[in-house]
């Protein structure tokens, strides 16, 4: 009785078939080289992002390990150093809602590939399209309105704003605020 | 296989009191059940407060007014809570009524003091290891005085209806009763830890 | 003796490894020596203890004593408090033996933590999934970084300092002393003498992810004045590409996402997130362990880590062929 | 009023003794039995209707995790082999850890306790029967909850312990942790619920003259059990709690950057989980004295210094779980502290493996099956007994600590000390649960497959630990020299999978093609003895009276047993906690759909909170609606007195 219960939950759960646990550890380097397909608007901002990332089931958008990997590559590049925690710095805040060049992924990829007037250095040489995708998932969680499920939760450093799975970040009072 | 007849059991009331009823036993157990959890929540406050370098972190000492407020109403209610066990033994069931009605007062009122208490500690979950224990504690407790809230109001209209005679219903009170005993006496520690611990 | 008697156990499992470059059976320093002949009593103890149950066990069951065929046994009361001194005596006797086994432990403990003038300090810091490894020389000068790979000079005490940068990891070379954790928050500290020179594996032992399985370290023990002449070929900057080839490939290792992570002193690659590598072709191993350093394994490597090291954190940079060659050319000659 | 109703109640009331025995027995079928059918299934109460699902689902759930254990068989058989990928591995070897001890070793025990704790001391029912319902839909959904994430790629892969950071927020990417966190609560629950029916079942309904010394000691080996489980898993529940919490809503329990502390887990977690190793042993010590004392024909020997031992390890199992800790670099002096106490458990070990050989030198050994499970006990249970003293030394564990010494270890200790005598207590009781003896001839088989393919399975590991090799890796490189010892142990591991496979396939068959047993073939001591096999829904038509500690052997000829019972409701007897002295005839509560409610309410919350917080507020409430409906009064004989 249990045992067929079991099955067939289980073959339920596996026919639904969601992966947005799955960790693909190595591109195809075929497929990863598509990721770079990326074609903006004659004002580079606002653009269609590569055809591959449907195929892909866009995970930089719901694959909480690549968001993760985001997360990492984020502290690893230091854009904190502009960004500071996504509040801003010498760089524009990114939890503002506000973006100067576009907040749609293919905006926000090339706006790290190539960097932006006023100060946004150029990260095509230093990350591979693949971690740039990554990067760019990660920037679109910090200062989503809903946080998704698949959004990665705080670091093991001092505390200094709600995690992005505790969305929306702007609206979230500082927590150092002593009530 | 055969057997003889060697006891008779006819006489033996059908329903055990207190000692004799398995329903006093369970609340027992699953006292020991949530004090063990309490404790070990205490100890992981003692623990994190030692290897703290500065404790309470980053926030002065909760403000001692709400929390010793409650205190004093959940001692003031051991009063009430100590009658509806007594008439109750007495089966007298129109005073464990009123008691009962009693008790739900001395119920609601610690959840609107514990409203007060959580910003009284000046610190957020979020914020540090400090923050985290206290709202831990405070959490936990709240959780035993809304069950128990609950619980009161669940038996209270119960013995308004027919339900209210049968003897079986005197041991749910005293059961409720006992419980409360426990939800105060676990307050106390965590009291003196959460208020007067930091002051130390 | 031991060490001959353990390898004709084990070598029908065919387990070569276990008197080799990993293993707790073949102690090359004072510290592994206490623990070794720890095991050996402990293993001795045990197994005289297990037989002689063993045999009791067999008595009781082979020599029957009761002969009367009632359908139960009636108990006789002499013979109860027979049996029951024999228990008694049996549980004294674990007591002793117990207590003995604490006694020789807690001795045990105390040889192997005695702090020695001044060690040789060296930090070990563990990142998923490789060793970086700073050699604390109150020059500041004089400090070396690698990884994967610890040179320390034979018979002078060496003193680890153990962090940790991400998860727990756990340093552990089993020829020369215990284990000892490395935990965020909490540094601890390890001490160990090599008795003799020679290359002494050792692997992360505690579970820390993808790769737990590829993160080895080597010590690497040599005579003070090997010791020495490392060092200052440690202390070297990086070699200066000596051919056309060579420069295209520093150009690439600088320009293109290498520099981003890693350090070549001596060029503009200053990345702090990988392992640093200025003389990564004077180690013996690339990848913490995984391939052996030869031009061959690190053009693989560049082309293609996560098929190699599935999960580990270099990305597959996109090179073309000329890139590859060029880029192994430049790294097999960071000597 | 109220007067006037009890008296109609005593009015109408029929007991046992004035109804001819056949008329007896059918009415108390009725006012005691399970409604047929599928709505029976869901409602039913009966301690013996449970403990055998929950024995059925645990094995189910072993034979999974056996599978799982041959995967990573398979994986390890060759170095650098790429069969499983190293994440895959990461999720089998979590899984194969966490489902053998939160879903089939402490359950199965559980279970066989459930099942027959009541019948022991001579009772009708469990104490709580309706929690105990509650506890098995608990016990489900979380096992069901944790495979169907693995069939999803979301198993948890952090190893069955857990360590933070690698599970905590930064490092555990998705809910792979808050998965293994949510297991934990519903086995936890489960696991809390039972041992407080087993507490209260043992200590207040006892069949009259059960004194204390009289009691089983299988009967007491669960209580002690139950009373570690009471101790022991508020610790893990703490722990996977504060988890959840430090990854949902950004507390920082185990955060050293904001006071928290990594250690703090570990602490935590062992504080559970070296108990828990008891949990699972002490049941099975209690199977092995009930089943020595019956194949050695006689009367334990050392029944009161076995009690003892039995409490003193579970005492002593608090004081230890730093020995899991010692290559963290904590202060020597405490290491020390903790060596001394983890060896001295091996004192009441030794009582009991002493006590049990003399009982055997006294008695006329019978080898039959279950005799023989034992016998395998003995010499693997000694074995990493005294390999257990190895690792409790502190200098000794730091070379041998997470390798492969240590998996060898425990599993002596779990499979040879645990699983042979529970394999021997299936094949000891199955003919009381069954009605249906299993094949001696397939069971004495299954016990050399199974004993041979152990020792050849995990005798090697200690070697391959002691030549290096750690644990939870997922390959390792060829030049190490372990590719032979793993190839080795990989087959050795088909010969003890056989050994299980024969077992299965000797209780499926049996249970349908055994012979019949009759209600004592193997002429046992125990009251589980005196009543048919299986047992009627109401256990005993009249409940014995206990004059001995052996009662069928020395109430040969006829069992005293008391009268004066109501049958028309569900009446079981309540006895003083020490002497079993008579105190009141008390109802018992009938089969009720609402525990399989609340434990749906309760599943819907507790998954949904690995989600959102506020699934804690909104969850509550149909909970508190499915509580409230279950302790509503029906109206019910049992109900009304």
């Amino acid at each position: 009785m249990t045992r067929t219960l079991a099955l067939a939950l289980l073959s339920v759960a596996v026919l639904a078939g969601c992966k947005r646990e799955e960790r693909s550890l190595r591109m195809a380097p075929p497929v990863a080289a598509k990721l770079d397909d990326v074609r903006l608007m004659p004002n580079q901002i606002g653009g269609a992002p590569p055809y591959v990332l449907a195929a892909l089931g866009q995970p930089y958008e719901g694959n909480a390990y690549q968001l993760g990997l985001g997360k990492t590559l984020y502290t690893w590049f230091n854009c904190d150093g502009c960004h500071a925690q996504g509040g801003g710095g010498s760089g524009p805040a990114l939890i503002d809602g506000w973006w100067r060049y576009g907040s749609d992924p293919a905006s926000i990829y090339v706006t790290i590939r190539n960097g932006r007037p006023n100060g946004m250095p150029a990260f095509g040489d230093k990350l591979t399209p693949e971690q740039t995708w990554q990067l760019t998932g990660y920037v679109r969680t910090m200062g989503a309105e809903q946080a998704s499920t698949a959004a990665p939760s705080r670091n093991d450093d001092l505390q200094s704003r709600p995690s992005e799975n505790r969305a929306p970040a702007a609206t979230s009072p500082p927590a150092r605020v002593a009530w | 296989m055969r057997h003889r007849l060697a006891l008779d059991l006819a006489a033996l009331p059908l329903h055990g009191k207190s000692w004799s009823s398995i329903t006093w036993w369970g609340t027992l157990a699953f006292m020991l059940i949530e004090g063990t959890g309490f404790a070990l929540v205490i100890a992981i406050y003692l623990y994190l407060a030692n290897i703290a370098s500065e404790w309470p972190i980053a926030a002065p000492p909760p403000d001692l007014g709400p929390g010793t407020l409650l205190t004093v109403v959940l001692l003031v209610s051991l009063v009430p809570n100590f009658l509806v066990l007594r008439w109750a033994d007495r089966s007298d069931v129109t005073k464990v009524r009123i008691a009962l009605l009693v008790m739900i007062v001395f119920g609601i009122v610690p959840l609107g003091l514990r409203a007060f208490e959580f910003p009284a500690l000046h610190t957020r979950w979020d914020s540090n290891a400090y923050g985290s224990i206290t709202w831990i504690l405070l959490g936990l407790h709240t959780t035993h005085l809304i069950t128990d809230l609950i619980d009161t109001i669940v038996l209270a209209a119960l013995m308004f209806t027919r339900h209210g005679h049968y003897k079986r219903r005197i041991g749910d009170v005293q059961d409720n009763g006992l419980y409360w005993y426990f939800v105060v006496a676990t307050w106390l520690p965590i009291y003196a830890i959460l208020y007067w611990g930091p002051r130390l | 003796m031991r060490l001959r008697w353990t390898s004709a156990v084990l070598s029908p499992l065919g387990c070569a490894g276990c008197v080799g470059w990993q293993s707790a059976m073949d102690p090359q320093g004072p510290q592994a020596e206490h623990l070794h002949r720890l095991i050996w009593l402990f293993t001795g103890v045990a197994a005289v203890i297990w037989l002689l149950v063993m045999l009791s066990l067999a008595l009781a069951i082979w020599r029957r004593r009761d002969r009367s065929d009632e359908p139960v046994v009636p108990t006789n009361a002499a013979r109860e408090r027979r049996s029951a001194v024999v228990v008694f005596m049996a549980v004294g006797a674990t007591v002793g033996v117990i207590a003995g086994l604490t006694l020789a432990s807690y001795l045990a403990t105390r040889q192997v933590s005695e702090a020695s003038a001044e060690p040789l300090k060296i930090r070990v810091q563990g990142y998923q999934w490789w060793w970086q490894v700073s050699y604390l020389d109150p020059a500041a000068a004089r400090q070396i970084t690698t990884a994967n790979e610890i040179h320390i000079p034979v018979g002078r005490p060496v003193n680890i300092e153990l962090a940790a940068a991400d998860v727990i990891h756990s340093f552990w070379v089993p020829n020369l002393a215990g284990k000892m954790d490395l935990i965020p928050g909490r540094d601890n500290r390890l001490e160990f003498t090599v008795a003799r020179p020679g290359q002494y594996r050792g692997q992360c032992a505690e579970f820390c992810g993808l790769q737990h399985a590829h993160m080895a370290l080597l010590v690497m023990a040599e005579s003070e004045a090997d010791f020495e002449t490392w060092q200052n070929a440690q202390l070297a900057p990086s070699a200066a590409p000596d051919s056309d080839e060579r420069r295209s490939g520093r150009q690439i290792v600088t320009g293109k996402a290498c520099g981003a992570c890693h350090t070549v002193r001596g060029t503009e690659a200053a990345g702090t997130i990988g392992p640093d590598l200025t003389h990564v072709a004077s180690r013996a191993y690339i990848a913490a362990g995984v391939l052996p350093t030869t031009r061959g394994s690190l053009a693989a490597w560049v082309a293609d880590p996560q098929t190699i090291k599935p999960g580990n954190n270099m990305p597959m940079v996109p090179l073309t062929a000329d890139e590859l060659r060029a880029v192994s050319a430049y790294l097999s000659a960071l000597k | 009023m109220s007067e006037a109703r009890a008296e109609a109640g005593d009015r109408t009331e029929t007991l046992d003794r004035d109804l001819p025995p056949a008329l007896l027995e059918q009415r108390l079928a009725v006012t005691w039995g399970t409604l047929a059918g599928f709505w029976g299934w869901l409602t039913t109460v009966d301690h013996k209707l449970i403990g055998r699902r929950y024995l059925v689902t645990a094995f189910v759930f072993l034979l999974l995790g056996g599978v799982l254990a041959m995967m990573m068989r398979l994986q390890l058989a060759r170095p650098e082999n790429r069969l499983l990928g190293a994440d895959f591995y990461d999720q089998v070897f979590t899984m194969h850890g966490a489902n053998m001890m939160f879903l089939f070793a402490v359950p199965v025990m559980e279970a066989v306790g459930v099942y027959l704790v009541p019948l022991m001391i001579g009772t009708r029912n469990i104490a709580f029967p309706r929690l105990n319902a509650f506890s098995y839909w608990m016990y489900l959904v979380g096992g069901l909850m944790l495979w169907t994430a693995f069939a999803l790629d979301m198993g948890p892969d952090i190893g069955w312990f857990a360590y933070v950071p690698l599970s905590g927020p930064q490092f555990g990417y998705g809910k792979r942790s808050d998965i293994w966190a949510q297991m934990i609560t519903f086995t936890e629950v489960a696991a809390l619920a039972v041992a407080v029916e087993i507490v209260v079942t043992v200590f207040k309904q006892r069949a009259p003259g059960m004194s204390l010394d009289r009691i089983p000691l299988f009967v007491w080996a669960m209580l002690v059990t139950s009373f570690l489980v009471i101790m022991a898993m508020p610790a893990i529940m703490v722990a996977s709690t504060s988890l959840i919490l430090d990854r949902l809503v950004g507390t920082h329990f185990f955060n050293p950057a904001e006071g928290g502390d990594v250690l703090l887990w570990q602490h935590l977690f062992w504080f559970f989980g070296h108990p828990e190793v008891y949990i699972i042993f002490l049941p099975a010590v209690g199977m092995t004295s009930t089943i020595v004392t019956t194949f050695a024909r006689r009367a334990i020997f050392g029944y009161v210094p076995l009690v003892l031992a039995l409490i003193a390890t579970g005492i002593l199992a608090f004081g230890l779980w730093v020995h899991h800790m010692f290559a963290t670099g904590l202060p020597r002096l405490g290491e020390s502290f903790f060596t001394a106490s983890s060896m001295a458990i091996a004192v009441p070990s030794g009582i009991q493996i002493f006590c049990w050989i003399a009982t055997l030198w006294l008695g006329r050994p019978v080898l039959a099956v279950p005799l023989l499970f034992i016998l395998a006990f003995f010499a693997t249970f000694v074995l990493g007994g005294l390999t257990g003293v190895m690792v409790a030394s502190v200098p000794l564990d730091t070379q041998v600590h997470d390798t492969y010494f240590v998996v060898a270890h425990f599993h002596y200790v779990l499979i040879g000390g645990a699983v042979f005598p529970l394999l021997g207590a299936i094949y000891y009781w199955f003919p009381k649960i069954t009605g249906r003896m299993m094949s001696e001839r397939l069971g004495r088989s299954a016990v050399g497959l199974l004993f041979v393919g152990f020792n050849l399975t995990f005798f090697p590991m200690h070697l391959l630990g002691l030549a290096g090799m750690p644990r939870r890796v997922y390959t390792y490189p060829a030049e190490m020299g372990w590719g032979g010892g793993n190839l080795f142990v990989s087959a050795s591991a088909v010969i003890l999978a056989a050994g299980f496979l024969v077992f299965f396939i000797d209780a499926i068959r049996s249970a349908r093609h055994g012979a019949p047993a009759g209600d004592n073939p193997w002429d046992a001591a125990t009251l589980e003895w005196a009543t048919p096999s299986p047992p009627p829904s109401y256990n005993f038509a009249f409940l014995p009276v206990v004059t001995c500690a052996n009662p069928l052997w020395d109430e040969r000829d006829a069992l005293p047993v008391a009268t004066g019972l109501r049958v028309e409701r569900r009446e079981l007897l309540v006895t003083s906690a020490a002497e079993a002295r008579p105190e009141a005839r008390e109802s018992s509560p009938r089969n009720s759909i609402w525990p399989l409610l609340s434990a749906i309410a309760t599943s819907v919350m507790l998954i949904w909170s690995i989600f959102s917080p506020w699934a804690v507020v909104w969850g509550s409430i149909p909970i508190g609606i499915a509580l409230i409906g279950w302790f509503w009064p029906k109206g019910t004989p049992e109900d009304d007195a």
